[in-house]
């Protein structure tokens, strides 16, 4: 197909607005009376709330409310809340709220307040919680998840006495599956990579920290977020402040970074608004960036191990995972599960043994962040793939070629579907796009005091959903209005999927108008800004819009120039008959819409439609003509966006500095959407994945239960001279066949092979050494050069 | 003043860390005035 | 009784052995040693105090217990006990023993001072690496070491009126036979005839 | 209830000229901060952990500004940003080893800003001093960091006295190296001190890193010409390599002769509280040739003394690494 949008570069609408200041974050709106307030957090990682005593602080002149957690809604344990109510889990959690004419009055007024704590013990470490007698994270238990309750789980002391210090003991898993004959594999493997591993717990480290502002009108909480999605977020929102999700509105027009850490609204946003309707007046509630590290989300680490056996041509015959996960106090995310996905996904093993354990820890909560689970686990996987290349005598490219998945492939326990994968086809072309045949010959070459390591990584997460809701409209003056309400995260997919309905409607682009980020411009119930989902999600919500549309402009045509719909076609902001000769303008069709009504002017709307979409049309009827339609396209199966990395580095031996000096990437993205985005989530992918595979961690003392890294300098976010200058990237460019414009997501997997490639490529420079645990620091890869013993135990989490 | 110094605990009471020194001054005064009385007290009590 | 040197001649009356004085005058220069390594930082003049001051706190608490055995088991530990007749003396001005009420009550404070401080002392060194363990601050809890802390800080603090109330009593011409006697060790006939009481200290059968 | 990341009130006053900073010194006494750039000072009040009533911002002192050449060598006003020094024409020509180390320093929006005075007085960047603790640098009985399972990746390997805090300035070292006197002046007059004088550690005064009273203002740092244009070597390494502070940090000046080495002052940072002076190694090393072997030598006999904690045993390794590399590649 030739489009004229689709695949093409653009000026993303809203990015002078960022590059100049213009654009409006939450903390930059007022509204007369508005007051601020702010949260009393936890100084204590674990402990009874015995009493709080406020009188102090409330008789401060200019202190108007405090909200605790008797004013807001509760979620049944271990679920996070707004407040802490009678237990506190991790320093750092708000257990209450004050509003006051000023932050400092506020403030003042918090240091005021007198909290009785029963100190409880605390635990860092998920393996000190499983130890008999260890420490719970909570009183009601130490393991819990989505689908699995919270319940105390205690290993045998004779696991961790047989294990010792090194391995990780496999108590009682929480969740176990498994497929095909592992002993068999095991038996029948030429190869058996057996490892334990670490990989650290890290922040979400947003630029725009999660305040909130709210007031009340009419009945209606307006509430200003910081969110990656729009409406997808509204019902979990509104539950949030205990409200229907028709009496909030919604702003969220920009985002200042999220990465998986405000994909549903949070129970933070809640604090403004409850605060607001308390003390009637407009609340804002500005996050600190100390506040931020506490409830701004963290990637959970894991504990793990791994078997993999491999035959003499280097297919995976067998493999046995094992994650043990830390989960922090609240069951908020599902990592430990992804990891088995993307171990059967990305090596296709004839049999896969999957055995985990999610344990609550007095840390901070934490969630999704950007290929949850997947990345963590090829982190310290694909260097591993490289060992078996060498035992093998492989090429290590070619290990990853036989086992990577084609659209034949297959993922999960039950060894569902995919509806297209090409990573052969990805990993081919890394080979020529990285020059792999001279490149790796120089792997393990000195140079004066550095060697050389070239890394390969690869990275999964699926990347595509579908069943959301489309809605563009045409007004009366022509213009193509395009609803979106995927949410503005940053990656500009909120444009360049509206573009996809521009482009098949013939519609210019300086015609088109997207309506975003405000839900009182009608905006239908889509995707959430997350999971790799958008590109792939919304264009094709865009797309079953715009069939709709076309629908409906062929109709008016024929019912205006006579003829059937058939006899007519899109033209250039026209609708022009087959024939030849009649046409009537796009302006002309939604003029006559209003008119008709009914299901062209969104008197009438699908049944089958969600009734936040329902909403956005009864907000925009009569407008123009209107298109909402619910994408019913098949699609079977999963949707898998994956991603190949080269990466070269140099490590001064020395000082066990590395050096990146280049990186490639090459994606099976289905059609490329937007190259400058696609290009942009690339390169992004790969600096943050430098950051989880060198760089970023929490550090908790242990005894004392503190967090240290409570800042950018701290969390060791990569600057812009820890990456290489040049990111080259190639996309596949095989459209996915469950897609009506074949194209996939990305975001995710990005991060993951970019990681990936690095901690393969420190390997590689060190002669093949595992360090098996992320960050790779340059202390460890020094202690180990100089032959001294690493300083953490090699299960240890939270150090450095 | 205060008789004692106070800090900041890990978990943000109020603890004691140490006596304050600023006593210190009152503990030589004390001493001084203790000899002062004393000798003051001899001369003008001679003994015998 | 004994007859080395430094025994005493005729014409003396024995007060304080040699190995008492030594022990003394050990005892004086390791708490003003303490008491400088602490305080002077403290008012201004910074220098590296705490090994001294670990380290002499160790050879006092030593000379301490050296003391303990020595006046428990090989002298009069009742001759530093204040009774009835001190009491009664401070009516009818009678003569003390071999220490007057004053030097009892003295000592009595000092040694509640000094055991106090080296007991606060002693739990403190587990805060610093000596070459017998590692440092263990969680040994207690931030109160309790603050209660700690606080009792070795009153110590050190009535420690130095405790010193300036000693000197001059040291210095007083009135108790001239007393000081004379912490260095020489003894005193002569008339002093002893004219300050202490025959029957409550009786000189001869003690030396 | 603690709260941290909003600074309490205080009175800002900004004297244009040294004797008005003096008076409001002596007249606030314990209750006026002294702020150059404020890197490190904005940081202790946004956590409330300092709260002055006064803080006395001394950027607007003109007279402790600017680098100026003298009879005996260079003078510096402790207000000099590190930019400025960084591209100084003087000091890229003469004393490089400075323009190197404070080239290293955090990143380049921070040294448009931060002073040579502040980065050299900057305090302890230990992760338990800054959280709030009460540790013996806050004046109280404990160190967090150097305790059983505490984590002390950044901290020191020698020096350590209840306290085992590092110097994390790169100008610092520098500094030391290349034999800086520090000029302290109050309303009472001036001193000058050596580097070794004025950086202290926690055994002399475990609150502070520096020897300036309160009362007293970092005005000037000399640089002697004894040092001028001799051989210098700076390397930082740190986890990133922008806004960072070091792991470990080495600045040496080396003074050749004919091919051997008539003297050297060889500094290193992050190891200690102090900017550790390895007056051994430089005996060690004296009329020795400029050769690998030397290098090799004095990256051996740096690090003997070296009493790692839990997590910094790294240190010793990238010590003598630093070291070697000092003597081997420093040049005119």
């Amino acid at each position: 197909m030739d489009h004229k949008l689709i695949g093409k570069d653009f000026v993303v609408t809203d990015i002078e607005a960022k590059v100049t200041g213009r654009a409006k974050y939450v903390e930059d709106f007022r509204a007369d009376g508005m007051v601020f307030c702010k949260s009393l957090t936890s100084p204590i990682p674990h402990a009874k709330i015995r009493s709080i005593d406020t009188s102090a602080a409330l008789k401060m002149k200019g202190v108007l409310g405090i909200l605790t957690a008797d004013d807001v809604p509760q979620f049944p344990p271990p679920a996070q809340g707004i407040f802490a109510k009678d237990e506190t889990f991790y320093v750092g959690e708000p257990i209450l709220a004050v509003a006051a004419e000023s932050e400092e009055i506020a403030v003042a007024a918090i240091e005021a307040i007198k909290i009785d704590f029963q100190e409880l013990p605390h635990v860092v470490d998920p393996l000190e919680s499983l130890f008999p007698g260890g420490p719970n994270a909570r009183s009601g238990g130490n393991v819990a998840a989505g689908q699995i309750k919270l319940q105390t789980v205690k290993w045998d002391g004779a696991d961790f006495a047989t294990a010792g210090e090194t391995k990780l003991p496999l108590g009682r898993p929480a969740e176990e599956w498994s497929y095909g004959d592992i002993d068999a594999g095991f038996k029948k493997a030429k190869v058996i990579v057996e490892e334990n591993f670490v990989t650290a717990t890290y922040s979400h480290n947003c630029m725009e920290a999660r305040s909130a502002f709210a007031y009340w009108q009419g009945g209606k909480c307006f509430l200003y977020g910081s969110n990656q999605s729009h409406t997808a977020a509204i019902a979990n929102i509104s539950r949030y402040i205990g409200i229907k999700p028709d009496q909030l509105v919604f702003l969220a027009e920009f985002c200042g970074g999220g990465f998986g850490s405000k994909i549903p609204g949070y129970p933070n946003m809640a604090i403004a608004a409850l605060m607001s309707k308390k003390i009637n007046r407009p609340v804002m509630h500005r996050i600190s960036r100390h506040e931020e590290y506490g409830i701004g989300s963290a990637r959970p680490g894991f504990q793990g191990y791994v078997k993999m056996g491999f035959a003499a041509n280097g297919k995976m015959v067998a493999a046995d995972l094992y994650v043990v996960q830390e989960s922090g106090p609240m069951a908020t995310a599902g990592d430990f599960r992804a990891a088995g996905g993307a171990l059967t996904l990305l090596y296709q093993p004839d049999a896969v043994r999957f055995r985990t354990v999610p344990v609550l820890t007095n840390t901070v909560p934490v969630g999704a962040q950007r290929g949850p689970g997947e990345n963590q686990f090829v982190s310290v996987i694909e260097p591993m793939i490289d060992q078996a290349a060498r035992q093998l005598n492989m090429d290590r490219i070619d290990i990853r070629i036989i086992n990577a998945p084609d659209s034949d492939g297959k993922i999960g326990q039950d060894r569902g579907p995919l509806t297209s994968a090409f990573q052969k086809d990805a990993l081919a072309k890394l080979k020529i796009l990285g020059n792999w045949e001279e490149r790796k010959k120089r792997s393990g070459q000195k140079n004066g005091t550095k060697v050389t390591g070239i890394g390969i990584g690869q990275g999964f997460h699926s990347a595509g959903s579908n069943g959301f809701d489309g809605l563009v409209r045409i007004t009366t003056d022509g213009k193509l209005h395009i609803h979106t309400g995927v949410g503005n995260l940053g990656t500009h997919s909120h444009y360049s999927t509206a573009r996809v309905a521009a482009d098949l409607l013939n519609v210019n682009w300086e015609n088109a108008i997207v309506e975003r980020g405000d839900t009182r411009r009608g905006l239908p119930f889509n995707s959430p800004q997350a999971g790799s989902l958008t590109a792939s999600t919304q264009s094709r919500t865009m797309y079953a819009a715009a069939m709709d549309m076309k629908d409906k402009l062929t109709d008016i045509a024929a019912q205006m120039l006579g003829g059937k719909p058939e006899d007519y076609v899109l033209g250039d902001e026209k609708v022009v008959s087959k024939s030849g000769g009649k046409s009537i303008t796009y302006q002309q069709a939604a003029q006559k819409a209003v008119q008709l009504g009914g299901k062209y002017s969104g008197k009438e709307v699908p049944d089958e439609l969600n009734p936040i979409t329902k909403s956005a049309v009864a907000m925009i009827v009569g407008t123009g003509l209107i298109a909402a339609a619910k994408d019913k396209l098949p699609r079977v199966g999963t949707t898998p966006g994956l991603t190949c990395n080269l990466a070269e580095v140099e490590i001064d031996t020395e000082t066990g500095v590395v050096e990146i000096k280049e990186c490639f990437s090459v994606v099976d993205v289905g059609t490329v959407l937007f190259p400058l985005g696609l290009g942009h989530q690339i390169a992004s992918g790969q600096i943050l994945g430098i950051g989880m595979a060198h760089l970023e961690r929490h550090i908790y003392d242990p005894k004392l239960g503190i967090p240290a890294a409570m800042g950018f300098h701290q969390s060791k976010v990569p600057t812009y001279l820890d990456i290489p200058p040049n990111i080259q990237w190639q996309a596949v460019e095989k459209p996915d066949p469950h897609h009506p414009l074949g194209i996939k997501g990305v975001g995710e997997p990005a991060l993951g092979s970019g990681a990936s490639c690095i901690t393969s490529a420190i390997a590689d420079a060190l002669g093949g050494h595992l360090f098996n645990r992320t960050p790779v620091s340059a202390d460890m890869i020094l202690n180990h050069l100089s032959g001294r013993p690493p300083a953490h135990k090699p299960l240890q989490v939270n150090t450095v | 003043m205060e008789l004692f110094r106070y800090a900041t605990s890990v978990y943000g009471d109020k603890v004691i860390i140490g006596a304050s020194f600023d006593l210190l001054q009152w503990f030589v005064g004390a001493g001084v005035a203790a000899v002062l009385a004393h000798a003051i007290f001899k001369w003008i009590v001679p003994s015998h | 009784m004994s007859s080395h040197a430094g025994s005493v001649q005729a014409g003396q009356i024995q007060r304080h052995k040699l190995v008492d004085r030594l022990y003394h005058w050990v005892m004086a220069v390791c708490i003003l040693t303490l008491l400088a390594t602490s305080l002077l930082p403290i008012i201004g003049w910074k220098f590296a105090w705490l090994a001294i001051h670990w380290v002499t706190g160790l050879v006092l608490t030593v000379a301490v217990l050296f003391h303990i055995v020595r006046a428990l088991f090989f002298q009069k530990p009742m001759s530093m006990v204040v009774d009835g007749q001190d009491l009664q003396n401070l009516g009818s001005g009678g003569r003390p023993g071999k220490y007057n009420l004053a030097q009892k009550l003295y000592h009595l404070a000092i040694a509640v001072l000094i055991l106090s401080g080296i007991a606060s002392g002693l739990v403190m060194l587990r805060k610093i690496d000596t070459p017998w363990w590692r440092r263990d601050p969680y040994w207690f809890s931030d109160s309790s070491w603050g209660v700690i802390y606080s009792a070795h800080d009153f110590v050190a603090m009535s420690l130095v009126t405790m010193i300036i109330i000693h000197v001059y009593f040291a210095l007083r011409p009135d108790e001239w036979h007393l000081t004379r006697s912490m260095f020489r060790g003894w005193i002569t006939p008339k002093e002893y005839k004219d300050h202490f009481d025959p029957k409550r200290w009786n000189a001869e059968e003690e030396a | 209830m603690i709260v941290k990341d909003i600074m309490a009130p205080f009175e800002l006053y900004q004297p244009a000229q040294l004797k008005d900073a003096f008076s409001l010194l002596d007249s606030f006494g314990k209750d006026a901060w002294k702020m150059a750039g404020g890197y490190d000072s904005l940081d202790w009040f946004k956590d409330r952990i300092v709260r002055p009533q006064a803080v006395i911002d001394l950027t607007g002192i003109a007279e402790m500004k600017g680098i100026k050449e003298t009879p005996d060598g260079v003078e510096i006003g402790a207000l000099t940003t590190l930019s400025e020094i960084e591209n100084n024409p003087i000091i890229k020509a003469k004393y490089r080893l400075l323009a190197d180390a404070v080239s290293h320093v955090a990143s380049p929006q921070i040294r448009n800003h931060g002073t040579i005075g502040g980065n050299a007085s900057q305090n302890a960047r230990c992760l338990y001093f800054r959280y709030g603790l009460p540790c013996y640098r806050a004046g109280g009985n404990t160190c967090f960091a150097d305790t059983p399972e505490g984590i002390n990746r950044e901290h020191a390997l020698f020096g350590a006295d209840r306290c085992v805090a590092v110097t994390s300035s790169d100008g610092a070292p520098a500094l030391t190296a290349l034999d800086a006197k520090f000029v302290l002046q109050s309303s009472s007059g001036q001193r000058v001190i050596g580097a070794e004088e004025f950086f202290v550690g926690p055994n002399v005064d475990i609150l502070h890193l520096t020897a300036a009273k309160p009362e007293e203002i970092l005005t000037t740092i000399r640089l002697p010409s004894a040092w001028a244009g001799k051989n210098f070597y700076f390397e930082k390494v740190a986890d990133r390599n922008v806004w960072d502070f070091p792991l470990v940090n080495v600045a040496a000046a080396i003074s050749v002769q004919n091919g051997a080495i008539r003297e050297s002052r060889i500094v290193v940072g992050g190891v200690s509280a102090v900017p550790h002076r390895l007056t051994q190694v430089e005996g060690i090393i004296q009329g020795k040739a400029l050769e690998e072997g030397t290098a090799t030598l004095a990256g051996q006999s740096s690090t003997r003394d070296a009493r790692p904690l839990n997590y910094n045993g790294f240190k010793i390794p990238l010590m003598a690494s630093l070291v070697t590399r000092a003597v081997r590649n420093a040049t005119a």
